[in-house]
């Protein structure tokens, strides 16, 4: 039992991971509509410049504003070079826009800062927890994890009551409502982008400090693609809830499924959960329905 | 809103809309008889032994070219097509058909409608019966077509569609003779309950069922025909009054098809695209006469917006088409190069230049440098190559216009790219031949040399083209004073026509006979031969020649605005209106330099050396329809403009250097005012005659 | 001749009693009436009558929480488009629905694919059975071409095509079907004067030369009053009227809603 | 300029329906194919075939496949590296356990063994779309390596997991050189492109594109979408898998199942994207060209006396391809076919612009 809920929470504390990039996914769906492959990417990509920075001797807090302005440089970019050109295409056509992308800045970050695994320490206790009497143990790190998560999902949802961020739901809705609102598109694009840069920034210091900062991050960040199924792509709170269910999902299915197949399930298990579950609810748990007319 | 009206996806194409063509083309022709025009049959591949009338070659055609192509439509998408053996199935079950419903020797029979397999099969049926086809051009208004198929006498008629039905069944009640009328296509037809009014797949079925009765029922029909027989009556829409009906026996169109094909080495491997209408004699002569007699292939286009599409995929091997739609042509090519990268047009420019220098020589088998030829081999790679495939035209190997006189530049352009195009002169009084160029001698103002067996002379007095030649059609249908006006007791027809041999023995047609004059000292004058070489300068709009009983000929010119305003502007003139720039003395002088090419071009040639422009000025306005001085055709009224330029013409034969006009202009909103303009009046050089070698300098 | 002149069948669609409603928004409330054999029918209304949504009912796109709907003699409550096609219903849209990257030919074409069944294997080889079963059905399709005199577009791609000619190849589609009821949304919206004309005399064509029954929404009264049998008028999706043109134009509800009196 | 096309007119339907209308492009293919199975072998080195032409055909058919499913048929797939691994294993276990299999048979079955796995995946197509349906095939991308690696059958218990490919031969013909497998693979590539191309300009074509184009206008006029997505599925599938066979019997010799993995799938991405969705060409056009990147880039610095690490040469190639797929979505999102389309369409119209 006691081993169950060890599992459990640390499934949890995983899933806030997956959360934290999940958040990126969303805020840019909601806002532009484009399915933004390259999360993972920014993810890795933060990381690597935060820690490049910090061991070209910088301190952590003037590596962090920097690297802020690394995010922001690269939501412009983005815009202008991508986006901006593929204004009223079809979803399809941008998505795999977002994988080119995924790809630059994956060659880019690492011809930049190298792929060897870099460790990052920002100095979040490590030290394990016990609780229930020592039957539970956790990591204090994740609990600090789980915390900045939390703490990032209250500043996004204050955000969006903003002026600022009332544009950008409206964006979501439709375009012409955004260019009521009087912000130009572009700039509610670069700002979207910049702040899912900022997320995938605390992603990638957190993953980066949990496993060190390796390219591995990327495809760990695929992750996030399930939880986006599960959550929804439009919900912020999905995004957060999908994260959970997959972290603890996947490693109660690993401790508990996994021996009879000889181990190695939590690679694919959070797709299958996904794709089985694509089945019963297409629009996810707080996705809203489509209805289609002709 | 039931009628059949096809609407226009692609803008009409260059060729689009054919009827206008036949004014203004009346051509003639003449079988040689005798030994050596028979010989020129042999080499055609044509034994014209025996048979004398078009259903006999067919019925050839039949036993020897079974399987060759003889027709073929675009339809439903692919080129649908009959070999002989097909064709002659088709006229067989037609002909037992019609006779079926009724239809006796010496009837005449409406056909009307669009290029289509079936008309012309109907031709061949309606002719094998004894029986005499009248085709009618198909955008004649119901009052038209009536007036000729009443005249015509004829007791049925064939329609392509609802379109022609309506027209019919509109006059129905004025047509107290007309019996039956059938129709190709039932498209919307299947409600008209009229009586005597069927579709000619019933007429099919009849035939087909009586043909398995009467297996020779054809053969012996067709060999009671005899070439004195009456083959077609075409109608010719006058210039003034109603249209006369021309009657053509079988002997007419027979002998004139095989000189012809002798004469061009026309054969059974030959392409044509029929898209000119089916009831202009041209047409009816190539597409049935002289398909049927040397056996090759007549292709019809899918519709009007399409012919463009479909001669590019046909690529005919012999062509006609009037002087307008090779100048379409032309300007459409211009157009869409001015569009192309600068090294393409570079390139164009170039070998184009080039094909104007050596392309006719190649042409015409003359002597050529080695480094031009390469060279010339090099641009049909490059460019004409390409150029005639765009154009459909890479397979021509005949192609003829006539009609109205041909640009010089046109003419050149499309023989540099090494296109066989010839001109010929003939009227329907002869079906179709007079005179036309041969392969190796050919002249862009001339219509050649009278064909074999054709006899030409001018009539001295009105300088009136006249011709003889037994083929000579028949007569006016039900007109015999219009017929006896036509031809001299002596066997000479009046061709209407003015014309001059030119030193070359070339035929040169200059004016409609009435127009034409004479000057003090006698000479010819022919005010529209000149007018239209200087209407051949894009810089010249248009042109009025005056020179009857003067002593020397003068003209009033009009610049065309848009080219000479560009040209202007290039050249940094500046002017405000068309008066303005009409009187700036570059313009005068860009005008003289026009004037003295076409009079050295005159110069070059005797007969015409004297009708050289000695003084010309350019009017202050454009003649304009709105104002009567044209016809809304464009053509000039002489008597109008006589009389309200009295003052001018007077200048311009006064030694007076310059002239003030109170000139009356009509606005856009119908009123009228008048402004005060200072015409200067100029002298422009002319040329002692022989000057052969600025003969091919004209435009 | 007008279509009047022909005579009318008998029942071929009945809708009884519809009621359609998206989440609360109620689109159309106990619609009752029905389709005749060989007759076109028009259903006209204000927008937002819901209109559309009763031709979407009718060709099984939605299906209504209330009432039925009886095609030649079998009731449905629920069934798919693609059945609702292959028991003979097509249709056209108000917004084009053409397959843009496809050409004239093979949009009419796709528009005979319950008619063809050559599989995988077969097609794969091409050559055969399958080759043999395109050409008879581009037979057919060139026929319907001609009918809507296109042959000169016939192998562009519609995505280039004016709007006027996307309309008419979406009718050639739909005809390919040979549909015993044929749908149409809106078949002139957007055209111009000449293009209406030519599209009601192919409509005319098509119920006179094929037989086919029509039932279509158009907002140009002109046009409706010209070629169609019988009027169905609705209004905030409730029906209120039904009748030979002229009597609906004189019903007074009708010029009602038409001039917007408040209800 | 070189077309000379007046005069080429069709009397028939099947002349008009034909893969090559042009007399002048009949001739260029015929070029191709003589260049192909008659000029590659007389100059190509086992270097060229092994590096570049060998790998390039197994990869031009698997872009096939997928162009099928995504460029026909609208459904993006990131399972193409898994789907070559199933084609692969299955081959090869049909290889090693029915040694007496004509080669031919066991490529066929191994095909069809994909194509059914592809349906099976392909079934969320019915309820998702777009991006949806890509992270769903990524299940299994997943899912499937990992089966293969974890159950020991399939690579008969070997204990590194390594399945290496028996002697080939076909109807007694011994294939071993490159040369061989070359003429082999070609062979293979060859009658399939055909077939697919036979496929695409028939009924399965016209339904795919047509769910493709607009899904819903599809369903109206009759064509179900299960069956249209589905077939679309299992084809697509049926190819990669007979491609996957190929990659493993002709290229790798042997390899672990594990090496099927994502980054196959992308390069198949790829290669459709800068060759041409929708275009058989363009699956070979692409596949050419994504290849060709890699040797350009270890070649070319050298050539230019810049020497990159294998590490930096590997990041430029990501960065690269990268910059490639938006540069194309961006300016030609219908690839190398469309530019080769649009050339044609200059020669044929030549002298004029248009």
């Amino acid at each position: 039992m006691a081993f169950f809920l060890e599992v459990l929470i640390g499934g949890l504390m995983a899933g806030v991971m997956y959360s934290l990039v999940a958040l990126g996914f969303v805020l840019i769906f909601k806002a532009s509509g484009v399915f933004n492959f390259a999360q993972g990417a920014m993810v890795l990509f933060a990381a690597l410049f935060f820690v490049g920075f910090i061991e070209l001797g910088l301190s952590v807090w003037l590596a962090l504003p920097l690297t802020v302005l690394v995010m922001v440089a690269l939501a412009w970019a983005v815009e202008r070079l991508v986006l901006r050109h593929l204004v009223n295409q079809e979803g399809i056509i941008l998505f795999m826009a977002t994988i080119g992308v995924s790809y630059f800045l994956d060659g880019f970050g690492q011809s930049i800062w190298g792929s060897n695994v870099r460790q990052l320490d920002i100095g979040l206790p490590t030290d394990p927890i016990f609780l229930m009497d020592g039957d539970i143990l956790i990591q204090a790190f994740d609990l600090w994890a789980a915390l900045v998560a939390g703490s990032l999902l209250v500043a996004l949802v204050l955000f969006q009551r903003t002026s600022v961020g009332r544009a950008l739901r409206a964006v979501a809705d439709d375009h012409q409502a955004a260019q009521s609102v009087g912000i130009p598109l572009n700039t509610i694009w670069i700002i979207v982008w910049s702040i899912a840069g900022l997320v995938a920034l605390v992603a990638g210091v957190m993953w980066g400090s949990k496993l060190g900062v390796q390219p591995a991050i990327v495809s760990l960040a695929l992750k996030a693609l399930p939880v986006l199924i599960l959550g929804g792509f439009t919900s912020i709170p999905g995004a957060i809830i999908g994260g959970l269910i997959i972290g603890a999902g996947e490693k109660l299915a690993e401790i508990y499924i996994g021996p009879f197949f000889g181990g190695g399930i939590e690679n694919w298990f959070a797709y299958v959960l996904a794709l089985g579950f694509l089945l019963i609810r297409p629009q996810g748990l707080f996705g809203e329905r489509i209805i289609e007319r002709v | 809103m039931r009628t059949r009206v096809r609407t226009s996806h692609q803008g009409g194409g260059v060729l689009g809309n054919q009827g206008q063509i036949t004014p203004g083309f009346r051509p003639v022709s003449e079988t040689g008889h005798g030994t050596d025009s028979q010989a020129g049959v042999d080499q055609a591949g044509v034994d014209s032994a025996g048979r004398d009338t078009i259903p006999k070659y067919l019925l050839h055609n039949a036993l020897h070219r079974r399987d060759r192509p003889a027709m073929r439509e675009k339809d439903l998408g692919i080129w649908q097509s009959w070999n002989w053996g097909e064709v002659a199935g088709q006229v067989r079950h037609m002909a037992s058909g019609l006779a079926q419903a009724g239809l006796r020797r010496g009837d005449k029979v409406a056909i009307i409608g669009d290029n289509r397999p079936m008309l012309y099969w109907s031709l061949a049926a309606i002719q094998a019966l004894g029986a005499v086809p009248v085709p009618i051009y198909q955008e004649s208004v119901a009052e038209e077509v009536q007036y000729v198929v009443d005249h015509a006498e004829a007791r049925f008629a064939i329609a392509e569609n609802q379109e022609q039905v309506d027209k019919l069944l509109g006059m129905r009640e004025r047509l107290p003779r007309l019996d039956l009328i059938i129709y190709t296509d039932p498209r919307g037809l299947r409600h008209y309950h009229q009586p005597g009014l069927r579709d000619m797949a019933g007429i099919l079925a009849d035939g087909r069922q009586h043909a398995e009765t009467h297996p020779d029922f054809l053969e012996t029909e067709i060999a009671k025909g005899q070439g004195g027989d009456l083959a077609l009556i075409c109608y010719t829409s006058g210039t003034t009054g109603r249209p006369k009906g021309v009657m053509l026996s079988h002997d007419n169109v027979v002998r004139s098809a095989n000189m012809a094909i002798a004469f061009d080495r026309i054969n059974e491997n030959d392409e044509i695209l029929a898209y000119l209408p089916l009831a202009w004699v041209g047409d009816n002569f190539i597409s049935y006469a002289e398909a049927t007699i040397a056996g090759f292939c007549v292709n019809c286009p899918e519709s009007g917006e399409t012919v463009l599409t479909d001669l590019r995929e046909i690529g005919p091997t012999y062509f006609f088409a009037p002087p307008r739609i090779f100048e379409n042509l032309l300007t459409t090519v211009m157009i869409r190069m001015e569009d192309a990268s600068a090294i393409k047009r570079g390139l164009f420019k170039y070998f184009i230049a080039l094909a104007r220098r050596v392309g006719r020589p190649i042409l015409e088998g003359k002597p050529v440098g080695l480094a031009d030829r390469l060279l010339y081999g090099l641009g049909e790679v490059l460019v004409y190559g390409p150029l005639k495939n765009v154009l459909g035209m890479n397979r021509l190997r005949l192609a003829y216009t006539a009609g109205e006189a041909i640009g010089p530049d046109i003419f050149d352009f499309f023989r540099a790219l090494g296109i066989n195009l010839k001109q010929l002169y003939g009227q329907t009084e002869c079906t179709v031949y007079l005179c036309m160029h041969t392969d190796d001698d050919v002249l862009p103002d001339t219509v050649g040399k009278p064909a074999p067996g054709v006899e030409v002379r001018i009539d001295d007095k009105t300088g009136e083209v006249m011709f003889r030649s037994p083929g000579v059609f028949v007569g006016y249908y039900k007109n015999p004073e219009a017929t006896d006006e036509a031809k001299t007791p002596d066997g000479w027809v009046h061709s209407g026509d003015a014309g001059v041999f030119a030193d070359n023995g070339h035929l040169r047609i200059i004016d409609r006979a009435k127009d034409v004059g004479r000057l003090n000292n006698g000479a010819l004058f022919a005010p529209k031969y000149i007018e239209n070489k200087l209407k051949f300068f894009p810089q010249i709009k248009e042109a009025v020649a005056f020179g009857d009983a003067r002593d020397f000929v003068a003209c009033f010119v009009n610049i065309d605005l848009g080219a000479v305003g560009s040209w202007a502007e290039r050249n940094g003139i500046a002017y405000t209106s068309y008066a303005d720039l009409a009187a700036r003395p570059e313009v005068y002088d860009m005008v003289r330099g026009c004037i003295e090419t076409v009079n050295r071009d005159l110069a070059s040639d005797s007969s015409m050396a004297d009708s050289q422009i000695k003084r010309f000025l350019v009017l202050h306005k454009e003649l304009d329809a709105d104002d009567g001085e044209l016809t809304r055709t464009r053509k000039v009224r002489r008597r109008i403009i006589a009389d309200r330029y009295a003052e001018i013409i007077e200048a311009l034969y006064s030694d007076r250097k310059s002239i003030a006009v109170d000139a009356k202009i009509t606005f856009e909103d119908g009123r009228t005012g008048s402004f005060k303009a200072n015409l200067a009046v100029a002298d422009a050089q002319s040329f002692a005659t022989p000057a052969p070698t600025t003969l091919r300098k004209a435009g | 001749m007008t279509a009047t002149a022909k005579k009318l069948g008998d029942v071929m669609l009945r809708v009884e009693n519809i009621s359609l409603s998206f989440g609360g928004v109620k689109a159309l409330t106990d619609i009752s009436f029905d389709i005749r054999e060989h007759e076109i029918l028009a259903i006209i209304g204000p927008n937002g009558a819901g209109k559309s949504s009763m031709l979407n009912c009718i060709n099984g796109f939605y299906h209504p929480q209330q009432g039925s709907i009886t095609f030649r003699g079998q009731t449905r409550s629920r069934m798919k488009p693609h059945e609702a096609a292959s028991q003979g219903i097509a249709r056209t849209f108000q917004n084009i629905a053409l397959f843009k990257g496809m050409s004239t030919l093979d949009n009419i074409m796709s528009g005979r694919m319950l008619k063809m069944h050559s599989g995988i294997i077969a097609s794969a080889f091409y050559k055969g059975p399958a080759e043999r079963e395109q050409i008879a059905h581009r037979a057919f399709c060139e026929k319907i071409i001609d009918f809507l005199e296109i042959e000169a577009i016939r192998k562009i791609p519609v995505g280039r095509l004016p709007y006027g000619l996307q309309k008419r190849v979406e009718l050639g589609r739909a005809l390919a079907a040979e549909p015993t009821l044929l749908l149409l949304d809106e078949p002139m919206a957007g055209m111009n004067l000449e293009e209406k004309q030519d599209m009601c005399r192919f409509i005319l064509d098509v119920n006179d030369e094929f037989g086919t029954t029509i039932c279509l929404i158009e907002h140009d009264m002109g046009v409706v009053m010209d070629i169609s049998d019988r009027v169905v008028v609705l209004d905030y999706g409730r029906k209120i009227g039904d009748g030979p043109p002229d009597e609906v134009k004189h019903n007074q509800e009708v010029i009602d809603a038409y001039l917007g009196v408040q209800h | 300029m070189l077309y000379r096309e007046a005069g080429q007119f069709k009397t028939s339907y099947p002349a008009d329906q034909a893969i090559f209308t042009i007399k002048q492009d009949r001739w260029f293919f015929a070029l191709l194919m003589l260049a192909a199975f008659v000029g590659i072998p007389l100059v190509a080195t086992d270097y060229l075939y092994t590096a570049l032409i060998i790998p390039f055909l197994c990869m031009a058919l698997a872009a096939l496949g997928l162009n099928i499913l995504t460029g026909y048929c609208g459904q993006v797939s990131l399972g193409t590296g898994a789907f070559m691994g199933v084609g692969a294993v299955a081959a090869w276990n049909l290889a090693f356990r029915v040694p007496e299999l004509n080669l031919l048979v066991v490529l066929v079955l191994a095909g069809l063994v994909a194509a059914a796995v592809g349906v099976i995946f392909g079934l969320p197509s019915l309820r998702i779309k777009g991006f949806y349906l890509a992270v769903a095939t990524l299940a299994a991308q997943f899912f499937l390596p990992w089966l293969f690696t974890k159950v020991g059958w399939f690579t008969n218990h070997n204990s590194s997991g390594v399945i290496t490919v028996p002697r080939m031969t076909l109807f007694g013909w011994e294939i071993n050189t490159p040369m061989e497998k070359y003429l082999f693979a070609l062979g293979v590539v060859t009658i399939l492109a055909l077939a697919a191309k036979n496929l695409v300009r028939s009924n399965p074509g016209r339904r795919w594109m047509a769910i493709r184009d607009m899904d819903i206008a599809a369903e109206i006029i009759g064509i179900r979408p299960i069956v249209a997505k589905l077939s679309a599925f299992a084809v697509s599938s049926f190819f990669i898998g007979i491609a996957g066979a190929l990659y493993l019997f002709v290229y790798l010799g042997s390899a672990e199942p594990d090496g099927f993995n994502i980054n196959l799938s992308f390069q198949a991405l790829f290669m459709i994207i800068i060759g041409g969705l929708g275009s058989i060409l363009g699956s070979f056009l692409g596949a050419f060209f994504i290849l060709l990147v890699p040797i350009f880039l270890t070649r070319v610095p050298p050539l230019i006396g810049l020497d990159m690490s294998t590490a930096a040469i590997a990041h430029t190639e990501v960065m690269v391809f990268g910059a490639l797929i938006v540069f194309f979505l961006i300016v030609e999102p219908h690839g190398l076919a469309r530019l080769w389309q649009i050339a044609k369409e200059k020669l044929r119209i030549w002298p004029f612009p248009y």
